[in-house]
Parts: structure tokens; C-alpha cells; sequence
């Protein structure tokens, strides 16, 4: 059906996007940062995408662009994902005091209103790729917990776990043996889903112009390009290459997150009666 | 000539790894006021075909031959007649578990509902027709019923309100499916009181893995097996003395019978063996009944036997 | 029982608000920078120390944190959420007047959003794997694959620019000084800014409702309805919506939490000064109060959002309102 | 898998695939919509100004108005419509008369008599006499408001009678009135309104009285307009009023000059203007070196302090490639004064001293102690390789020019061997706290602030503040500050400055880069007279609004 189709797209386009940002100084004609034409040029044969109002190349940007947006991306949701993971599982696995505190303090935090937060600290911290990645994902994370935190105490009480206890296993062994095995595929959705949610973030962050200078990534490239005007005159090589490239790497980890979820959630591909 | 006359029905679900017979061919009829149980473990298909009459088969399962229901063939209708049948000529309990009854609606509501949609009649009338339902079922302070919810009842009551839903409009036949499933024993027999008495003179095709149930509440049995009927008879003749060696093997393996389990697994339904289908389980199982299919053949006394060893 | 529940619940939030200011009260101090270096320096002289020390005196600013705290407290306390350093004018209606201008284009999208999202999720969910559902299903992921700053920019550029359609950015059109403030024009110019927000919006619920009505087919109890001959419609409508609703309520209640800050890059773009901008101009200019006062009305709405779900939800799902608060 | 499923999916994903088609189509075709076509677009939907109201963008909520002005720089001669001072300063360095029609000043430099005009009255009718002077530097002075640092080399003012105010300063200052005119200068208040308000830091004023050529409106949503004011005692505007809206983005703003919503635009790039030319009704204004731009050197960090280290980086710098990006700057060769404005104050002898030249810089280096290892990277004396640390920030992150210089700078370090290291600062305070660690930093002068030789304060060391942002101190220089202040004898301030500047050229705390010109756009099928901006560079400088005079359409 569809499905699988669709989770091969998905995987393909990403897999692509990585193999870009991991080939980037081969793939990219030009060092981003080096001037290498007027400004402003038209997109030509030696610039395939034109240069931007410094005179860099601009699909060398998109290329080294890539790596930095899918870097910020990926560390934010590896890190919202163990910190979910482990926090859910402890929590749901050992239930009482520890689990209401954990709870209690994610409540709390829960009403804090999280991207204006989120502002404050990029900027407390000075911006940088880490700085984001770590806020975001520590942020993010509260969520996941719950999600979690819920699937473990689902099966808590299953019987492959009473079984385990029963044969006298230590409770990190079962919560890593026998617990964490069972979790893991809603763990990965979740990993996907989150990474998309997360580098449009960045992007987003960057576009409010609290990016790393010492980079290059697609948010900063369309900053740039919506701030001084360059699309009201036409200047579309400017602009539209990276707001694209962020629709695509997005789009291709919604697909992936969708039909993994249905891979591991039959429930979703019902038969209509 | 009977209520209902199943010839030649086969279901046949399609999916990603292939094609899962649920139902082969299955011969079966029904007349008028007689109550017949359909007996066999899970996943024989006899549920499936209780679902084939209601014609509430998801969408990937292919059905074919015959199902005539006072002599209109149900295969053939639409989905808008149908609908006209079910609840109305047609009745289910179903398997009664948790999340059978919806449990954000009242349950006046669940009951009324059929009465409004089948008969036509008012809220007003259709509320106390249900009340009326409701108390015959041997719910306490019926009103006050009405207005609550499912997860206000006990397992048992929740079950008596199936039955009380599914008989509202006073149906021709009603299909019972597992009506003891999940009760306790003492739960478990008050039901099958009720369904007895509120059965007398309609047509009632239970289907059950319980036996005993089927004892109680059926003149005529049907055992299933592997999408196939194995064996059919009156009751107390097939559970006095069974034929078929699987029939055997349930008997023997109620816990009164001393609980001897028959060994072994019925075969995947997505391929069935080329000879009997029980014979890899049969102690009795000769050469030929791993080559030859046997028919079900008739015997005396208005019996049915589908083996080879009564050639 | 049904009041200690709410009791409870109330208690408990007054709990959690307090903590949550307290926490960005000491974050938002602790920032580097101040406001009047800023302002002194933009105004591109040298400045003396005692204009500076001045200053900090005048907003307690030298003060230690505690006793600063404490003052907070007890100012909020009295309703005193102070002067806004940017403007100069006390911070509530400030905030409230940007607020008013922000839920002009927030509210509409969010109702809208919810709406729609409900309406489509619950249809596709319906009509699971057919192939209306899936077409429908593939589009609302790609809606919501595009953010929504790109979307706008978009907008601005195609409907605002190449078509012009509609207005570029802002609350009105000039004509506003001359034959005061129209309705019409006011909602011509928030078009754009609503559509986007509205089209992301729906996008989210539409997943959540597909879902949600997806497993609500599985269930027992449609197929009971379904033995009684109820039509299709009559069980969708009677049966599987109410039921499919349920989790969509809590996240439609959060997302009216994120009401306040909800639509930053949609006002950056759109240039509609509203309280998403008034945040962001607010922490470049570490403009404390004014900050304060917006996080506090934001932790409060959220509150207030999570209470109002928690009191709706049993008002839907009898089994809650047996069941108290676990 | 089955063939239905096959033939279901294709059917399915036809709708998405047109869907995906069709955004991107969309995308490129507006772009390239907008690339050919440079005649404005339909603008019937859009409201025009009535009269001859001026629409001016603002692009932040707080640059609308605000509510007591008196606090803010918005009540300042230079930022202000409404309020004047008793001078003014244009960008030839000469002062015009404003409330004050003539002034002298003692020869000790401290004591400055200010003759105010008989004529003027505020905006309510009352005329404006020298107690409003008295007034406003008592009233700054007692509230401690913040704009009160203008006046606090002041120690007394005096009104002999009702149009003379004398200012007693409290050290000779022989620019004074540059003090009062910009920078951000400082305004004149009506006694009769303010002196009965005790609590002007939180009085939220409603009407704006002030002496200006326009007076306060009306305020609306996004907008402010201020109407002539028709008792103006100087030159009455010929527009009817001004307009601010507010527009939070550049390129809505770009937009906004095209469909006609605005008048005028400020601080475009050559390649924006370029493209509105080719608007027919658009015009450019060019206002010339209104921003210089230094690569300052942190004088107490290693290596920024070696003078050899600083000797080599000032011909590193390649300006004319700088500038060839930029595209409206030009070179700056001098020292540190800007030549078009500070015109004779510039030491002849010092211009063209920092030359690029790499092949130089890096003989000086080698002299220096310094090499490159067999990985090219250059290491210091210490031996250890070079990093420095350049905040960027501040002023001079306005239009991310100084992102642009930085690149140029740290290709051409890096050719050297140089590694560098950048950090982002939104916020000012943070930054000066930055620059003071790192080693080098790219500062912005609003030129008009260079033009004399008192502004060769930033680099001294004063009684006033204690440290600059070069971290420079030179015992003679410092002293040589003091006299500037105290001389008035131009010829005699001239020389001061050479050697001030020859100072500065031998420990280069500084390297000159280049000044920027401002491209303003503007409509010129609604207001002529826009010239006037090359005398005052700001758009929302009262000067240049009330010497606009509106096309006449038939």
C-alpha cells in the first residue's frame, strides 16, 4: 500500500539532504565564505545560483547550509529523545515520590510560555549551533517525558516484566532489557518527528536573526535575503533556494515520521467495514 | 422452509501477505423458533460468519454463496436495505466486553435508539418501551438506568443491556455472539437464563467455544472447524455420543471430562491441508485423510459428519 | 468530591503559576545587558556613570536580586506590574492593547484552525485509506511540513506584491487618521496574517483528529451500533465524534495557551505590531518590566487554558467525571 | 502487495504531487513576476494620503511616538518634528540659528549667551521666552532625566532678560553649541505645560507641545501624523503635515515605496536602489559619508598590543574590495577624521598611510617575531598560534555592513595564517564588554559627529570616563584633548588636532576603513526638494521635511 512508498521517499530525500551536507566540501563549487563574484549576480554558469549582497556563491551556502541546519536539527531531538526516553522510562518504571516530583516539575515548566523562553535564553547564552540544539531540546523534551512515561507504565505490569522480576532481574536490567526494547520503535518515531519540528525551529530562530555567525545555515541565508529587500525586486535566487531546501528536508521527515508511525501503530491502517 | 439458509458461503479475507480462508463453503439452515448453537475453539471462523449474516465484514473480505434470510438473498442487497434488517429483522448481541457499549452516551439512549430508527415511534414512547426492556432483563430501578452511563454497570448488567438493545425491536432471528464470554460462572448462568427466556419462539443462532452454553440454550449444534462445519446434530445426541473425532477431543477437553487438551494446532487458515484438516491432531488419522478431503456426509437421526472414517 | 476536585486543581495552579514567574523572574534578571547602557549608548555618546547609577535607582535596580524579587511579588500582588523602560508607560495596558491587536488575527485562525482541523480530521479519519482520505492527509502534511514564516513570505509575495491582492503588512490603511479606524479595512489587512496562521493550525489538529477518529473505528461500540442498523452518518455523528473529540480538546485548550506568543513570525513578516513583536522588541531592548508582564499574562493564560480543559473534560467523558482527577 | 493497491496509490498521490507543482510554481513565478516587471502594480486597493502629508516608515512600535517625549531622544533637535533646541548643526559643519537667533561665548570658553528669536510661540500660543530655557535644564537637572547628561557640563543658566539665557558651564567647552545640537542635542520645553507635572517619568503626555515647524495630531494603530504648524516662527513647511507608519521589515518597506503607501525609504542597498530606479517615479537620493567605519584594536590584549602587530594588521585591510562589495562606500584614508566633513581639520600628512598590502604586512610580522609553521597557521613570538576574537555587534551591525567588512577582513587574515574567531551580540552593553576581551572590532561613527577635533575625545582618557573602547592612553594625548576644549581660536584648535592625529597615526588604536554613503529612495511624483537631505541626512529631520514642496498633479 502507500505506505511504504511513501517511508522510501522519505528515507531517500533525507538520506540525500545527509549525503549533501556530509559530501559538502566536495559537492560546493566555491568556499561559502569567500567572495568569489559581484554582488548580487544572477545566476549564471560559474553561479548556478547566483551570489548574494556579499558576493558569495550561493548554492556553496546552500551546500554547507545544509549541515549546520540538519546538525542543529539532529542534536536537538537526540537530546529531547534520551532525556524523554530516560526521564519516561525511570519515571513510569518506578512510579511514587520520584515520578510525582518529575511530573510536578514538568507541570511547572509546561506553563512557562516556552519559545518566548526559549528566546530569552538563546540570547542569555549567546547564539550559537549548540547553544540552540541543547535549549531546544531540553525544552522539547518535557512532552516526549509524558509520552513515554505513559507507554512504560502501559506495560508495566505485562507479563514479560512480572516474568522478569519474578526470575529476580535488577530493575535497570529489566528497564533496559525488557522495557527499552519495547519502546524503542515509538522512540524513533518520535526521534523523527521531533527532528522535523526541531530544524524548522532553528530555522525559524535563525530567521529572527539569533543564528551562529560563525556559520552559515538556511535561516541566516533567508534572513539576510527578507531584510534588505532583496525579493520585492526580484532578487529570487536570493531567497527561494534556502526556504525551499527547508521545505524539503521537512517534508521528507513529515513522510518518514507519518509512515513510520503506521509501521508501528497497525492501528492507523484500519480496514474501512 | 427456513428463516435462514446459508449454501455454499465462503469468506475469504485479502491481505498484505496473501489470502486468509475464514469460511469455506458452509452448508447451514435455520428454521423458524428453532435456536442452534455454533460451537468451536477461536478462530475457526464461526464468528466471521455470524458477521458474514450481518453482512458487517470489513471491506477486504470477499464473500460468496448464498445467505437467504426469509427467502431474500442478504449477499445481494445494499447497504441501505440492509440497514432496514439489521436491528430489526436481524438481531446481534454482541460479544459483550468493555468498550461494547459507548461509553459517552447514555444508556436510554443506546437503547432507544433502534426503537426510534426501526419502529418510528417518539422519544417519549420509545423511553418507556425501554424501560419496560430494561426491567424485564432484571435491572433494578429501570429509569433511573437510563440515564447513566456504561461504566456505571457491572460487567453482567452491561451484558443484560445488550441483550435488552438488541431485542428491542423484537427481532426474527437473533445472532448471540459469545453472549458468556468474560463472566463469571454465577453471572454466566444468569444470562443464559435470560437469553432463554427471552429467546423462547425467536429464531437464536448462538455462537460459543462454551459448551455447556450451547447445552442449555440450543436444540441443534453445529461444530466448526477450520472455516468448515465438522459435525451437526441435536444437541444431546452430538455431546451424548459425539462422532467426529474433534467433536471428541472438545468433549475431552472440558474440565468435567477431566481436561484432556487435544494436542497439536489447528492449520493456518491462510493455507489449509489438501486432506481433512484435523487429521494432523486426529489419533485416528488413516493415510487417506492426509490426501482425501472428506464431504460432510448425512447419518441417521438428521446428523452430519464430515470424516472419512464413517465411510 | 466534584468541587474538592476542583478545589484541587485550583489550589495547585496558583501553586504552579507562582513557581513559573518566580523562575522567569530570576531568568529575565540575570540576562546580561541592561536597558538604559543600551539606550544611552544608541544614543552614540559617552556616558557619565551616574546617569546609569541613577537609573538603577530609580527602577530598585540596585537593589539586591531578593529584595527586588520580594518588591515584585508584592507589586503583582497589588496588581502593580509597572512602567514599561521602552515606553514609558505602565505595562497592563500596553500588553493589553497589543494583545487586542494580536488575537484580531490569532483568534479568528485559532477558532478557524481548530475547527476545520476537527471537521477534516474527523472526515478523512472516517473515510480511513480511501483514497479522498489519503489525498486529503497528503496535503495537510505537506501544509504542515512548510513553517509558517515561509508561508507568509509567500503570502506577502504573491497575493500582497505580485497580485496585489492584499496589503502588504500593518493594522490599517493610512486612512485611518482621516475617517478613523474601519472594520472592513482592519480585517482586509488581517486577511493574509489569519489565512497563514489558520491554514498552520488546522494542519496540527487535522493529524491529531484523523488519528483519534481512526481508533475510535476499531472500536466494539461502533460495531454495535452498526448491528443495529443505525446508517452510516447517524454513527459518525451520534457515536464516533464525541468519542473522537476527547483527546483533541485538551491540545485545542493548550493551543489557546499559546495564543499570547503564538504568532511571532507571522507578525514579524506581516509587519503587525501585536504582542509577538512587542516580546521580541521587548528582549532585544531588555525591557524587564514589559517582559515580566508579558510572561506572567502568558504563564496565566496557559493556567487558565489547562484549567478550562480539565473542567471540560469530564463534561465529555462521563467516565472522568466518575473517576475524579486520576 | 496487490495490483489495487498499486492503482490505489497513484490515484492518491496525483492530488499531492499537483499540490507540490503548484507552490513552487507559484514561487518562481512571483519571483520572476517581480523581476520583470518594475512599473508598480496595481495600487487601487491601496488608501493614498490625502492633502500633502509626507508618509515616512518607522520600523519599530517604540519609534511611533512616545509618551513623554521629554525623557527620550525623540524630544531631541535631531530626532524631533515638534521640539527644537536654540541651534542646529547641518553637515558642513556650520550652525544655524534655531529658537536662538545669535549667541557668543566668553573667551575662557565657559560662559555661552544665547540671543533666543522675539517671534516664536508653542504650539499653544504662548510665546517662548528664556525662562523656558532656564526651566528645562533646571527641570532635566531636578527629575534626573535621562536625556539631563546633555547638559551636565552645565553648571548654572541665567536669564538676564526675557530672550537672553546665559549657560555657565562648569569646564571651558569651546564647542558648546555642537553639545546642544546634536548628538543627540537637547530640546526646549514649555515651562508653562511641564511645571506643574511632578512625575514626567511616567506623565503620559497627549499633546506635545513644542516650538517646531510641525505639531503633534493625532495618533493612531500604526500610525502618527503631525499637521504645520501654521504660527511657525521660521520657514513654514509647504507639505501639509508628516506621516509615520509603521513598517516592522525592510523589504515590506521596499514594497510599500513601490505601491506608493511611502514616500520614502533610508539605508538601501545600491542594488535595491539600482532596481527602483527603474522605477520612473522613484528617485535616489545619495547622502555621502554619513557612516565611517573603523577596525578598532583592543590595546591591552596580546597581540593587539604589540604596535608592530597593530603597524602590520593597518595594511591588511582591503578596502577597495570592501568597498566594491558594499557598493556606496569609499575609502577612508586619513587617520581618523572624516575628509569630507571635517574638511581642513584633517592632517594632509597622515592621509594614505594604510595602504593594503599584504606581502608588507606580513614582512612586518616576520620582523616582529611572528611566523607561519609548516601548516601556514602564524604563530606569535610566544609561539603559539594566532586567534582573534571579533565581537560583532552594536552600531555597526546596522544593515550588516560590518558582516560584509568582516568577511573581506577574515579572507584576507587567514591568508596570513590568522585564525578568527567571531561572536554576535543583540545587545550593546554586552558587546562593549566583549570588545573590551577580544582583540579587534569594526565600529560606525555617524560621521557628523567627526567633524572637529573635539571628537578625538573617544580616544582619550578624561576625567569624564576612564577608559575607552581601544583601551588607548597616551599621557600627551589625553592632555591635549583638555586644550582642544578650551581653545577657541580655530587656527590654534587645527594644530592641536594635527598632532592629535599624528598620535594617533604612530600607535594606530584605530584603522580607518571606509565612509558610507546613504541611498534614500524616494517618490518624486509626490515631493520635490528632497536635496535638502544631503545638508541633513535624516528622513525624519524637521529641516528636510518642511523644505518639501508637493508635486502639483493635474
Amino acid at each position: 500500500m502507500n505506505k511504504g512508498v511513501v517511508f522510501w521517499i522519505g528515507c531517500f530525500v533525507f538520506l540525500f539532504y545527509g549525503a549533501v551536507a556530509v559530501c559538502a566540501p566536495i559537492l560546493a563549487p566555491y568556499d561559502p565564505y569567500a567572495i568569489t563574484g559581484p554582488p548580487l549576480k544572477h545566476p549564471d554558469s560559474e553561479h548556478p545560483l547566483g551570489t548574494n549582497a556579499t558576493g558569495q556563491d550561493i548554492l556553496s551556502q546552500l551546500i554547507y547550509g545544509t549541515r549546520v541546519t540538519l546538525l542543529v536539527g539532529f542534536c536537538a531531538a537526540a537530546i529531547s529523545c534520551c532525556i524523554g526516553t530516560l526521564l519516561g522510562i525511570e519515571t513510569g518504571y518506578y512510579g511514587r515520590i520520584f515520578d510525582e516530583v518529575v511530573m510536578r516539575i514538568i507541570d511547572i515548566v509546561m506553563t512557562i510560555p516556552l519559545f518566548p523562553l526559549l528566546l530569552v535564553l538563546t540570547l542569555f547564552f549567546t547564539p550559537g549551533i549548540f547553544t540552540t540544539a541543547v535549549l531546544m531540546g531540553v525544552l522539547g523534551s518535557t512532552r516526549g517525558i509524558r509520552v513515554i512515561r505513559s507507554q512504560v507504565i502501559s506495560i508495566r505490569h505485562a507479563t514479560f516484566i512480572e516474568g522478569a522480576r519474578a526470575i529476580g532481574e535488577k530493575d535497570h536490567q529489566i528497564m533496559y532489557r525488557h522495557i527499552l526494547p519495547n519502546i524503542l520503535p515509538l522512540v524513533t518515531v518520535k526521534f523523527v518527528s521531533s527532528m522535523q519540528h526541531y530544524l524548522l525551529l532553528g530555522v525559524g530562530l535563525s530567521f529572527l536573526g539569533l543564528g551562529d555567525p560563525m556559520v552559515i545555515d538556511w535561516g541566516q541565508m533567508i534572513e539576510q535575503a527578507y531584510s534588505s529587500g532583496g525579493f520585492a525586486l526580484g532578487l529570487w535566487w536570493w531567497l527561494l533556494p534556502p526556504g525551499l531546501a527547508v521545505v524539503g528536508i521537512s517534508l521528507a521527515l513529515a513522510l518518514l515520521g507519518y509512515s513510520s508511525e503506521e509501521i508501528i501503530n497497525p492501528r492507523l491502517l484500519v480496514n474501512r467495514l | 422452509m427456513g428463516v435462514l439458509e446459508i449454501s455454499g458461503l465462503s469468506v475469504r479475507f485479502m491481505i498484505q501477505s496473501g489470502i486468509i480462508y475464514a469460511v469455506d463453503s458452509v452448508d447451514f439452515s435455520m428454521k423458524p423458533g428453532e435456536s442452534c448453537a455454533l460451537v468451536g475453539e477461536s478462530g475457526c471462523g464461526k464468528s466471521v460468519l455470524g458477521m458474514s449474516v450481518m453482512r458487517l465484514l470489513p471491506s477486504n473480505a470477499v464473500v460468496t454463496g448464498l445467505v437467504r434470510f426469509q427467502n431474500s438473498d442478504l449477499t445481494g442487497l445494499d447497504e441501505h436495505d440492509m440497514q432496514q434488517i439489521r436491528g430489526k429483522e436481524i438481531a446481534m448481541i454482541p460479544q459483550n466486553s468493555a468498550m461494547a457499549l459507548n461509553p459517552v452516551m447514555k444508556i436510554g439512549r443506546q437503547v432507544t435508539e433502534s426503537l426510534i430508527l426501526h419502529r418510528g415511534v417518539s422519544r417519549k414512547a420509545a423511553a418507556t418501551t425501554a424501560i419496560h426492556l430494561i426491567s424485564r432483563m432484571g435491572i433494578s430501578d429501570p429509569d433511573h438506568a437510563m440515564g447513566r452511563y456504561p461504566h456505571e454497570f457491572s460487567g453482567g448488567m452491561q451484558e443484560r443491556i445488550l441483550i435488552a438493545l438488541s431485542l428491542a425491536c423484537n427481532p426474527t432471528l437473533i445472532i448471540a455472539d459469545e453472549p458468556t464470554a468474560g463472566l463469571d460462572i454465577l453471572i454466566r448462568n444468569q444470562t443464559i437464563e435470560l437469553l432463554k427466556e427471552q429467546s423462547r419462539g425467536k429464531t437464536l443462532l448462538l455462537i460459543t467455544h462454551d459448551l455447556g452454553c450451547a447445552h442449555n440454550l440450543c436444540s441443534r449444534i453445529a461444530v466448526m472447524y477450520a472455516g468448515e462445519i465438522v459435525e451437526s446434530g441435536p444437541t444431546s445426541d452430538v455431546l451424548s455420543l459425539p462422532k467426529h473425532p474433534y467433536t471428541l477431543g472438545l468433549l475431552a477437553s472440558l474440565p468435567s471430562a477431566g481436561f484432556h487438551p487435544i494436542p497439536g494446532m489447528s492449520p493456518s487458515p491462510a493455507g489449509f491441508p489438501a486432506g481433512c484438516r484435523f487429521c494432523a491432531r486426529c489419533q485416528s488419522a488413516t493415510d487417506l485423510c492426509h490426501t482425501q478431503h472428506p464431504p460432510l456426509r448425512i447419518m441417521g437421526g438428521s446428523r452430519q459428519v464430515r470424516c472419512l472414517l464413517y465411510d | 468530591m466534584w468541587g474538592l476536585y476542583i478545589g484541587r486543581r485550583l489550589i495547585y495552579s496558583g501553586i504552579a503559576f507562582f513557581i513559573s514567574i518566580t523562575i522567569t523572574f530570576f531568568i529575565l534578571h540575570l540576562m546580561p545587558g541592561d536597558y538604559i547602557t543600551n539606550y544611552l549608548l544608541s544614543l552614540g555618546t559617552v556616558l557619565p556613570q551616574e546617569t546609569i547609577d541613577e537609573f538603577h535607582r530609580q527602577f530598585g535596580l540596585n537593589l539586591p536580586l531578593t529584595d527586588q524579587y520580594l518588591l515584585y511579588m508584592e507589586n503583582i500582588l497589588l496588581g502593580q506590574w509597572g512602567y514599561s523602560y521602552q515606553y514609558s508607560v505602565p505595562v497592563l495596558p500596553l500588553i493589553l492593547d497589543k494583545l487586542f491587536w494580536t488575537l484580531i488575527i490569532l483568534l479568528p485562525a485559532t477558532i478557524m484552525g481548530i475547527l476545520y482541523g476537527m471537521v477534516l480530521g474527523a472526515y478523512s479519519g472516517w473515510n480511513a485509506r480511501s483514497k479522498r482520505d489519503l489525498s486529503l492527509f497528503n496535503v495537510m502534511i505537506i501544509v504542515r511540513a512548510i513553517p509558517s514564516y515561509w508561508w507568509a513570505i509567500m503570502a506577502i509575495l504573491i497575493f500582497g506584491y505580485s497580485l496585489s491582492l492584499f496589503p502588504i503588512g500593518g493594522y490599517t490603511s493610512i486612512s485611518i487618521l482621516y475617517s478613523g479606524i474601519d472594520p472592513v479595512d482592519v480585517l482586509y489587512h488581517a486577511f493574509l496574517p489569519i489565512a497563514v496562521l489558520t491554514l498552520t493550525i488546522t494542519a496540527g489538529n487535522y493529524y491529531l483528529m484523523r488519528n483519534s477518529m481512526i481508533s475510535v473505528i476499531g472500536e466494539d461500540y461502533i460495531t454495535t451500533a452498526r448491528t443495529k442498523g443505525l446508517s452510516e452518518n447517524s454513527i459518525l455523528w451520534h457515536h464516533a465524534l464525541k468519542n473522537a473529540m476527547l483527546p483533541v480538546v485538551t491540545v485545542a485548550a493548550l493551543q489557546c495557551a499559546s495564543i499570547v506568543t503564538g504568532s511571532i513570525f507571522v507578525e514579524t513578516v506581516f509587519s503587525w505590531p501585536g504582542l509577538g513583536l512587542l516580546t521580541t522588541e521587548a528582549i532585544r531592548a531588555r525591557d524587564l518590566p514589559l517582559l515580566e508582564g508579558i510572561f506572567l499574562l502568558d504563564t496565566f493564560v496557559v493556567i487558565v487554558a489547562n484549567i478550562v480543559a480539565d473542567l471540560l473534560y469530564p463534561l465529555i467523558d462521563p467516565r472522568v467525571r466518575a473517576g475524579g482527577d486520576e | 502487495m496487490n495490483t489495487l493497491g498499486l492503482l490505489q496509490k497513484c490515484r492518491t498521490n496525483v492530488p499531492v504531487f499537483l499540490f507540490i507543482a503548484f507552490i513552487i510554481a507559484l514561487c518562481v513565478f512571483s519571483g520572476c513576476i517581480n523581476e520583470q516587471t518594475p512599473e508598480l502594480p496595481a495600487t487601487h486597493n491601496i488608501a493614498q494620503p490625502s492633502g500633502t502629508d509626507v508618509v515616512i516608515p518607522v520600523d519599530l512600535p517604540s519609534d511611533l511616538i512616545s509618551s513623554n517625549v521629554i525623557t527620550k531622544k525623540k524630544g531631541v533637535p535631531a530626532g524631533s518634528m515638534i521640539y527644537e533646541g536654540l541651534v542646529t548643526k547641518n553637515r558642513n559643519g556650520t550652525y544655524e540659528p534655531a529658537l536662538a537667533q545669535s549667541w557668543e561665548v566668553s573667551d575662557d570658553a565657559k560662559t555661552w549667551t544665547f540671543h533666543l528669536i522675539h517671534n516664536a510661540t508653542w504650539h499653544d500660543g504662548v510665546p517662548v521666552t528664556s525662562a523656558d530655557v532656564k526651566f528645562t535644564y533646571d527641570y532635566l537637572k531636578e527629575n534626573n532625566l535621562t536625556m539631563g547628561f546633555v547638559l551636565s557640563d552645565v553648571s548654572s543658566v541665567t536669564c538676564p532678560d526675557d530672550y537672553t539665557a546665559v549657560f555657565q558651564l562648569k569646564n571651558a567647552y569651546s564647542v558648546w553649541p555642537d553639545r546642544l545640537a546634536q548628538s543627540p542635542g537637547i530640546g526646549v520645553y514649555p515651562k508653562h505645560f511641564f511645571e506643574n507635572i511632578t512625575d514626567p517619568k511616567t506623565y503620559k503626555d497627549t499633546e506635545f507641545i513644542g516650538t517646531g515647524p510641525f505639531r503633534f495630531d493625532k495618533s493612531e494603530p500604526g500610525y502618527v501624523r503631525v499637521a504645520r504648524n501654521e504660527e511657525y516662527h521660521g520657514e513654514k513647511p509647504e507639505v501639509s503635515g508628516v506621516i509615520l507608519k509603521l513598517i516592522t521589515n525592510k523589504d515590506s518597506q521596499v514594497l510599500a515605496l513601490k505601491n506608493g503607501e511611502i514616500d520614502v525609504i533610508r539605508d538601501i542597498t545600491p542594488a535595491v536602489a539600482e532596481n527602483l530606479l527603474q522605477d520612473p517615479d522613484i528617485g535616489i537620493c545619495i547622502v555621502p559619508g554619513t557612516n565611517g567605519y573603523e577596525m578598532g584594536l583592543n590595546m591591552n590584549q596580546y597581540p593587539t598590543n604589540l604596535s608592530s602587530f597593530r603597524q602590520a594588521m593597518s595594511h591588511t585591510v582591503d578596502r577597495s574590495t570592501i568597498c566594491d562589495i558594499l557598493g556606496n562606500a569609499h575609502p577612508t584614508e586619513t587617520t581618523y577624521l572624516l575628509p569630507e566633513v571635517a574638511g581642513e581639520y584633517v592632517n594632509p600628512a597622515e592621509t594614505g598611510m594604510y595602504n593594503y598590502n599584504l606581502t608588507m604586512a606580513r614582512d612586518e610580522l616576520l620582523q616582529a617575531g611572528f611566523f607561519q609553521d609548516e601548516k601556514g597557521t602564524l604563530c606569535g613570538p610566544d609561539k603559539n598560534p594566532v586567534e582573534l576574537i571579533m565581537p560583532l555587534g552594536g552600531k555597526a551591525s546596522t544593515g550588516t555592513v560590518d558582516e560584509k567588512i568582516v568577511t573581506v577582513l577574515r579572507n584576507n587574515w587567514e591568508t596570513l595564517g590568522i585564525t578568527v574567531k567571531i561572536a554576535k551580540y543583540d545587545d550593546e552593553s554586552q558587546y562593549r564588554k566583549a570588545i573590551d576581551k577580544g582583540h579587534v572590532f569594526i565600529d560606525a561613527m555617524p560621521s557628523i559627529l567627526h567633524d572637529d577635533p573635539d571628537d578625538l575625545v573617544n580616544f582619550a582618557v578624561t576625567p569624564l570616563k576612564n577608559k575607552n573602547y581601544y583601551n588607548f592612553n597616551n599621557a600627551e594625548f589625553n592632555s591635549l584633548t583638555d586644550s582642544v576644549r578650551n581653545t577657541i581660536n580655530k587656527e590654534e584648535r587645527k594644530q592641536i588636532g594635527y598632532r592629535m592625529q599624528e598620535i594617533l597615526s604612530e600607535d594606530i588604536p584605530t584603522v580607518p576603513i571606509c565612509n558610507i554613503d546613504n541611498y534614500v529612495a524616494y517618490r518624486k511624483d509626490r515631493f520635490t526638494g528632497w536635496e535638502k537631505l544631503l545638508e541633513y541626512s535624516e528622513i525624519d529631520n524637521p529641516t528636510v521635511l518642511s523644505s518639501l514642496r508637493p508635486v502639483t498633479t493635474s
